[in-house]
């Protein structure tokens, strides 16, 4: 009857992980029954996400999870859910400050490590580099790419870019950014347009392109299928994407993707009604007594680290949304 | 500085359209204080060269002057200023808006308070009201101009014409759309005027009213001003002679249908779904029968061949035609029973602005009949164009071509293409809502002829008009509305302008009767 | 007297449908969750309204004076981001202009409606001398609005990430409220009223209502239409400013994307008012609950937890339902 | 003959000013990257343009007769997914329909075709029949699309993935070409002479713009416009989800996000080329044209190594010299 309820707000439902990280968490939820789970979804938008915070407090939840798009008003958040005395998680975006967890006891974070997603797209180029001298088409000694973002006010999209570009500095590489900010909105019609057109200019030059989700690169790829790239080893161009979607993993098996990184949606999802399970059971938040399997416990932040998924490991790209055992 | 002779002079004004020279080096001169008619067949320039004094056209070449100085009116505002007003022949009101407002747009009365003008709502409402109690015009000052009548409209445009006051007033076919008792009403107001010593330039093709309001005319042709007349040296045929160019003895053609025994449209219990229109009408019409409809402003004929076109509901009654009863919802289906309706407002309902002229005439034939037009699966222009081009020839509409767009058209020529469209249906029953408005003498006469000729064929022809002569002359028998009502049925060759007048407010005095 | 029987059931059937449909789903939405019926529930609707409702505000005066404004949504974007890149803490860790000192209040606000009113002075630019139709004028004028507002965000050291840190008494003005009732409640009143009097009023209303109406009507009547669509859209945009400073300080921090697609809810919402597309009609208080009702929507197809998946499709059944029997007052024979 | 002088040379300027600002853009990309004038710009652009094109098509119908559609990128996006979920091998390994066989190609073109059509239909019933304003009434059903669309996708086991695992055949559809010129290409230069035809010779042609042009006169004449109106949304509709198809073949996956926006991009590029809002003009060659501009601008920017943010600010500059100049064809005194 009076079940404690958990009011969730995520970012975009659009989003293919959002989407499956959202329906994880209410499979775990119904199957467990401890905690009613109810959603929200602030369709890409700061206000939108502002007045679903109100709705949620206005509904008198015990538990308020937030999937933030409004990284520049932690604080402000975390001191409202604090005057609402509600216990608050963070999930899958920027965590709070330190000042913010001591501001709030009752604060947690549970979120991948966005910039592990950059820096598995850099260095599996860089390690790409290193064994192809041929890779520099121009040689110039240069590696020249293409950057296609998300939306660029999105923590995750900056960090993507800025991450990967990181990890191949650190390689000791040299790199060039072709065509400034590519901004394809996640989608993968407007990356093939963007890519054809920076194509037919920049053919002989380009060496990589990052994206910051699957779906541009597969786009991407798309463009450089029809611009004559990927028909033998010699024509292969190194394209990098993030989130392991199933369209993302046909692409590594036909190798023509080189390489994306799993940000686990059931892990996350678990790993939210764990929590909330563990401290409605007055227990304390471990990496033991949350017992997922790439998952660790840093005080309240609780952290699931990407995997790098490439043609080699396929088969651990693939979750089971309806796995309910937590 | 001594009082010019003339208050408004237009010298060598030159104005071309693609296709058209409109104006080709007109002179024209207005003294104060007089009515200066200024009359030609349709499209012959008339509202062109009004345009051009109001600011709305810009001549090509040519000046003009007034009260002795050479001025350059760049737009509406510049000629309201230089004390110059216009009634307009094709303008819409703002529908959205009251009475009211219609008539003082553009210089609502206000109080300027912290240098913001607020709206004196009592003045405007007060102003309103005097001004209509001046021209004895009964219309609520509240009243949404979408909500009115054309010719209450009309009357709107005439008030708002005379409330600034200006020296010199245009009037483009300002009775078009009045009955002859507002006519009336008109001359009273620019009586008025004259008196005051405000220039009157009055369009019209109504040479009865032309000889009797105006002091000189002025007839132009193609472009060109042929002449300048006092009125008193004119008569009906001198002016028809020199508008068109040759004789016209007869205004109206000889008559040469007999009405038939049977019967072709009747109507029993007519009543509108509005409450406030037509009630309870019945009447038949009879095959080869021109069948007129008389009535004031607000009679609601309108409304009613409206409603037997299938525009607007009915509550109550029913239709039969050739005795057989027939459900009409939609124009569609009053076309598939052989009807034809012009309509009254040419620019709201009849014409298709964007089409060109030929287009504009084949549209209900195309639409009504698909397989006429039909050269395997496509349209054959050739055969519209040739059907466009025999009506252009037969009703003399003056056309740069038949591709030309209609809203390029003067207005009488416009309203001669509706016409077209509905002649090339050939129609059983024609219902024509104020056939000749803006049209000329010559063309009018074509127009009658036509009717005669269908009639003759043993068509029906409704005809709703409020130019008396024309009802009186063209109809066998006439119906007379009052309020919605039906108040009585003249015989045509025996009814008079007292008798029509009459039953046109005969209801209004049983009513009184009955209230006192 | 049947009829007098019918009109006052039907007649206030008809004629009130718009109120009566928003009463059953607030009844509807309340028997699910009774907790709806609170006013905290009240306060949270008018509060997420109030942006919304100066947006709708700007967007019924170029409705009104009978052209279309798109670039709502991103004018809001633009001021939001100004507005906020003036109203940071001296001490915020990526402040957007390190040398600048805390600002009074007043500046932010100015800067935002100020912005507001140069893309209004340009979209009325671009459709009233240039003649460019107003769909695309502001579509164009949007276009280069969001351009420059991402470049903006991008410059160092914010490198387009969300701004924030934000003074006190500017986010005080965004979630700050007085006997009980939010600053920003009490500004969307004021703007309302303003408009109201404005339109209805002043000379000025009327001449926009009659340009909107009839335009060729209103010119031949001596009215400078030029000037009447320059003040439409000037207004417009200052309401948009305005609106975007507020988002900005209710929500604690701005981007680039703020106030995506608040255009097209304007226009909706001015649309369910009782505003037409053709121009001349149109009403601020038809207008304001129009704009509640969409907000009604979001929020209790959210508070009963209904899926998003879901909402849009009951949303767009609701609009057309509401909408459709709201059109049979004009629909009547008379 | 001075006027003869001035016509030359003024008239073509005015009357082809958006040609001559389309060659201007062309050189001057050029000239900053001679690569630009190669085949395979002219096939990119081609084959970008051909699912928008034929999204202009649908709008047009709407706008020529007199209304506004805002469903159409919604619409592409459902007929997308739903193409998409009828046209994935039978091994893929998350297969939509795990117990339908492969289809032979014409499945997912017509059952794309057919939900356009039935979105098409709605939009004109509740436009024509029950009188919403076109505007709200395709906003809502636009809605209802896109709801519906996300459930779809988020059916098991899809659990709103990206469709992928198309047939072979589907995939060539949006892909192969033939003589070098791609498939869709010439799909969308069919829809275009098909439209042409259906507009200029043929009586429902003409009812359409007679409808657009003055509603109440082509009532009057015997037209019926319900049906005229049923008739061109649902061509329209038609016309979406043929383009929502080729878009998923195109790019070789689908979700519920396709086509999003491409309604307005749709209704822009009608207006470039020529179409009014308030209906009833419009011609099928300025509409391709309209459309070929925009993606000109659009990929010539990103060809010359353009950034994004600077994309917009001038997108939006260009569009505004070009359509104010194009108008100006209008503004000569007649
Ligand atoms: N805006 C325009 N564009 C092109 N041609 C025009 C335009 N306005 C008028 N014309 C042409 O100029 C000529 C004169 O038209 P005008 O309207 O002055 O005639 P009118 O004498 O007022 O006729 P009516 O008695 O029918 O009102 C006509 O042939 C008409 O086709
Ligand atoms: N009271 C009214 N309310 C709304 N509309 C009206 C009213 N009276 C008239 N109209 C409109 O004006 C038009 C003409 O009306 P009506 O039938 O009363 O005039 P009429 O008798 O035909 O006069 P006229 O000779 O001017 O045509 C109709 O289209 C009608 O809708
Ligand atoms: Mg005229
Ligand atoms: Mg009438």
């Amino acid at each position: 009857e009076d079940k404690p309820l958990a009011g969730v707000v995520w970012y975009n439902f659009a989003d293919t992980f959002i989407q499956n990280a959202r329906q994880s968490l209410l499979n775990v939820a119904k199957a467990d029954g401890t905690i009613e789970v109810t959603d929200a979804d602030s369709n890409n938008d700061v206000a939108t996400q502002t007045n679903n915070i109100n709705n949620m407090f206005a509904q008198g939840v015990q538990y308020f999870v937030l999937n933030n798009l409004n990284t520049a008003a932690i604080s402000d958040i975390v001191n409202q859910a604090k005057a609402e005395g509600v216990t608050t998680i963070f999930a899958n975006t920027d965590s709070p400050s330190d000042e913010d967890f001591a501001n709030y006891d009752d604060l947690y974070l549970v979120t991948s490590r966005a910039t592990e997603s950059g820096t598995i797209m850099g260095e599996a180029v860089a390690k790409y580099w290193e064994e192809h001298p041929e890779a520099d088409r121009n040689q110039n000694g240069k590696l020249d790419y293409i950057m296609l973002y998300g939306f660029t006010w999105h923590y995750d999209t900056q960090v993507r870019a800025e991450y990967s570009i990181q990890a191949l500095e650190d390689a000791g590489i040299t790199t060039n950014r072709i065509g400034g900010e590519i901004i394809a909105e996640y989608n993968r019609g407007k990356a093939q347009e963007m890519v054809a057109a920076l194509l037919a200019n920049y053919s002989d030059d380009i060496d990589a392109i990052f994206s910051a989700n699957d779906d541009m690169a597969l786009g991407a790829i798309e463009a450089l299928k029809a611009g004559g790239f990927f028909k033998d080893e010699k024509t292969f161009i190194p394209v990098c994407g993030v989130d392991a979607t199933a369209v993302g993993v046909d692409a590594l098996k036909d190798g023509t993707l080189l390489v994306t990184s799993l940000n686990n949606p059931v892990k996350l999802g678990k790993a939210i009604y764990k929590t909330m399970w563990l401290l409605e059971n007055d227990q304390e938040v471990t990496t033991e007594t949350l017992g997922l399997d790439g998952v660790e416990v840093e005080g309240h932040r609780i952290w699931i680290s990407y995997t790098a998924i490439t043609k080699d490991n396929v088969d651990d790209a693939s979750y089971d949304i309806n796995d309910a055992a937590f | 500085m001594k009082d010019p002779e003339y208050i408004l002079e237009m010298k060598n004004i030159s104005k071309s359209f693609p296709g058209v020279k409109a104006l080709d080096q007109v002179d024209f001169f207005v003294r104060p204080g007089k009515v200066h008619a200024l009359m030609g067949e349709n499209g012959a320039g008339k509202s062109t060269l009004m345009k051009c004094v109001f600011g709305m056209y810009h001549p090509d070449e040519g000046k003009i002057i007034i009260d002795g100085q050479t001025i350059s009116i760049i737009n509406p505002r510049d000629a309201l200023d230089h004390g110059i007003a216009m009634i307009h022949q094709e303008l819409q009101s703002i529908r959205t808006r009251s009475a009211m407002e219609n008539i003082w747009v553009g210089r609502i009365p206000y109080n300027q308070i912290f240098g913001v003008r607020w709206v004196d709502d009592k003045k405007l409402y007060n102003d309103t009201k005097a001004l209509f109690n001046d021209l004895e015009i009964s219309i609520d000052p509240y009243a949404k101009a979408g909500t009115l009548s054309s010719s209450q409209c009309q009357m709107l445009e005439i008030a708002r014409a005379v409330s600034y006051n200006a020296k010199i007033i245009i009037m483009d076919e300002p009775t078009s759309s009045l009955t002859e008792t507002e006519t009336e009403l008109l001359f009273r107001i620019i009586h008025k005027l004259t008196a005051k010593g405000v220039a009157i330039i009055y369009i019209s093709h109504k040479i009865d009213e032309i000889l009797k309001i105006s002091q000189e005319v002025s007839i132009m042709r193609d472009g060109k001003i042929i002449g300048t007349w006092p009125s008193d040296e004119l008569n009906t045929d001198l002016i028809v002679k020199r508008m068109v160019g040759r004789e016209m003895n007869n205004r109206f053609p000889a008559k040469s249908h007999q009405p038939k025994e049977s019967i072709c449209l009747e109507i029993r219990h007519f009543t509108s779904a509005n409450r406030h229109s037509f009630q309870d009408i019945s009447f038949s019409v009879r095959h080869g029968e021109i069948f007129g409809i008389g009535g004031l402003v607000g009679a609601q004929r309108t409304e009613l061949v409206e409603s037997i076109f299938g525009l607007r509901k009915i509550s109550n009654g029913e239709l039969l035609i050739n005795g057989n009863p027939v459900l009409i919802h939609s124009p569609e289906d009053a076309i598939q029973s052989n009807m034809a309706l012009l309509t009254e407002e040419r620019r709201a309902s009849g014409i298709i602005p964007r089409f060109s002229v030929m287009e504009n005439v084949v549209l209900t034939k195309q639409t009504a009949n698909k397989a006429y037009y039909k050269k395997g699966l496509f349209l054959d222009n050739n055969k519209r164009s040739a059907d466009a081009a025999h009506y252009v020839q037969a009703f003399s509409i003056k056309t740069p071509s038949i591709k030309t767009e209609i809203r390029y058209l003067s207005g009488g020529n416009q309203q001669k293409t509706v016409l077209a469209r509905w002649m090339l249906i050939n129609p059983e029953i024609l219902i024509l809502d104020e056939p000749t408005r803006g049209i000329d003498v010559g063309t009018k006469f074509e127009i009658y002829s036509l009717m005669e000729k269908m009639a003759g064929e043993g068509k029906t022809i409704i005809m709703i008009s409020s130019e008396m002569p024309e009802l009186l002359g063209m109809s066998d028998r006439i119906a007379v509305m009052c309020e919605g009502h039906l108040s009585g049925i003249l015989d045509g060759p025996t009814a008079t302008d007292e008798k029509v007048m009459y039953l046109a407010s005969s209801y209004k005095h049983e009513e009184e009767v009955l209230n006192k | 007297m049947k009829t007098k029987n019918n009109f006052s059931l039907q007649y206030i059937f008809i004629n009130y449908a718009l109120y009566i449909i928003m009463a059953l789903m607030i009844l509807a939405i309340g028997m699910m969750s009774p907790k709806f019926f609170s006013l905290r529930v009240l306060r949270d609707i008018l509060m997420q309204s109030s942006t919304r409702i100066i947006v709708a505000m700007g967007c019924m005066y170029i409705l009104v004076s009978g052209s279309a404004d798109l670039s709502g949504g991103r004018t809001v974007g633009l001021a939001a981001v100004i507005a906020g890149s003036l109203a940071q803490k001296s001490d915020y860790y990526i402040k957007f202009w390190p040398n600048l000192p805390e600002m009074p209040l007043i500046v932010p606000i100015f800067a935002a409606i100020l912005i507001g009113l140069i893309i209004g002075l340009s979209n009325g630019f671009v459709t009233a001398k240039l003649k460019v139709p107003s769909f695309l004028a502001t579509l164009s004028v949007m276009m280069v609005a969001y351009g420059a507002n991402q470049l903006y965000c991008n410059k160092a050291p914010n490198n387009s990430q969300p701004l924030g840190g934000f003074l006190k008494t500017f986010s005080e003005l965004g979630t700050g409220s007085f006997l009980n009732i939010p600053y920003i409640v009490y500004i969307a009143i004021f703007v309302c009223i303003f408009q109201f009097i404005l339109l209805t009023k002043t000379c000025l209303g009327r001449e926009i209502f009659a340009c909107g109406s009839n335009q060729e009507a209103a010119r031949v009547s001596g009215i400078n239409v030029f000037k009447i669509q320059m003040v439409t859209f000037a207004l417009a945009g200052a309401c948009y400013g305005l609106a975007g400073c507020l988002e900005a300080a209710r929500t604690g921090s701005a981007t680039s994307n703020y106030g995506n697609g608040y255009e097209m809810d304007a226009i909706a919402s001015c649309i369910v008012g009782g505003c037409s597309m053709t121009g001349g009609v149109g009403n601020v208080f038809g207008v304001f609950i129009g704009v509640l009702i969409f907000n009604i929507i979001n929020y209790g197809l959210t508070f009963i937890g209904l899926s998003s998946y879901w909402q849009w499709v009951v949303k767009g059944l609701i609009i057309i339902v509401a909408v459709s029997l709201d059109m049979r007052k004009y629909n009547k024979e008379n």
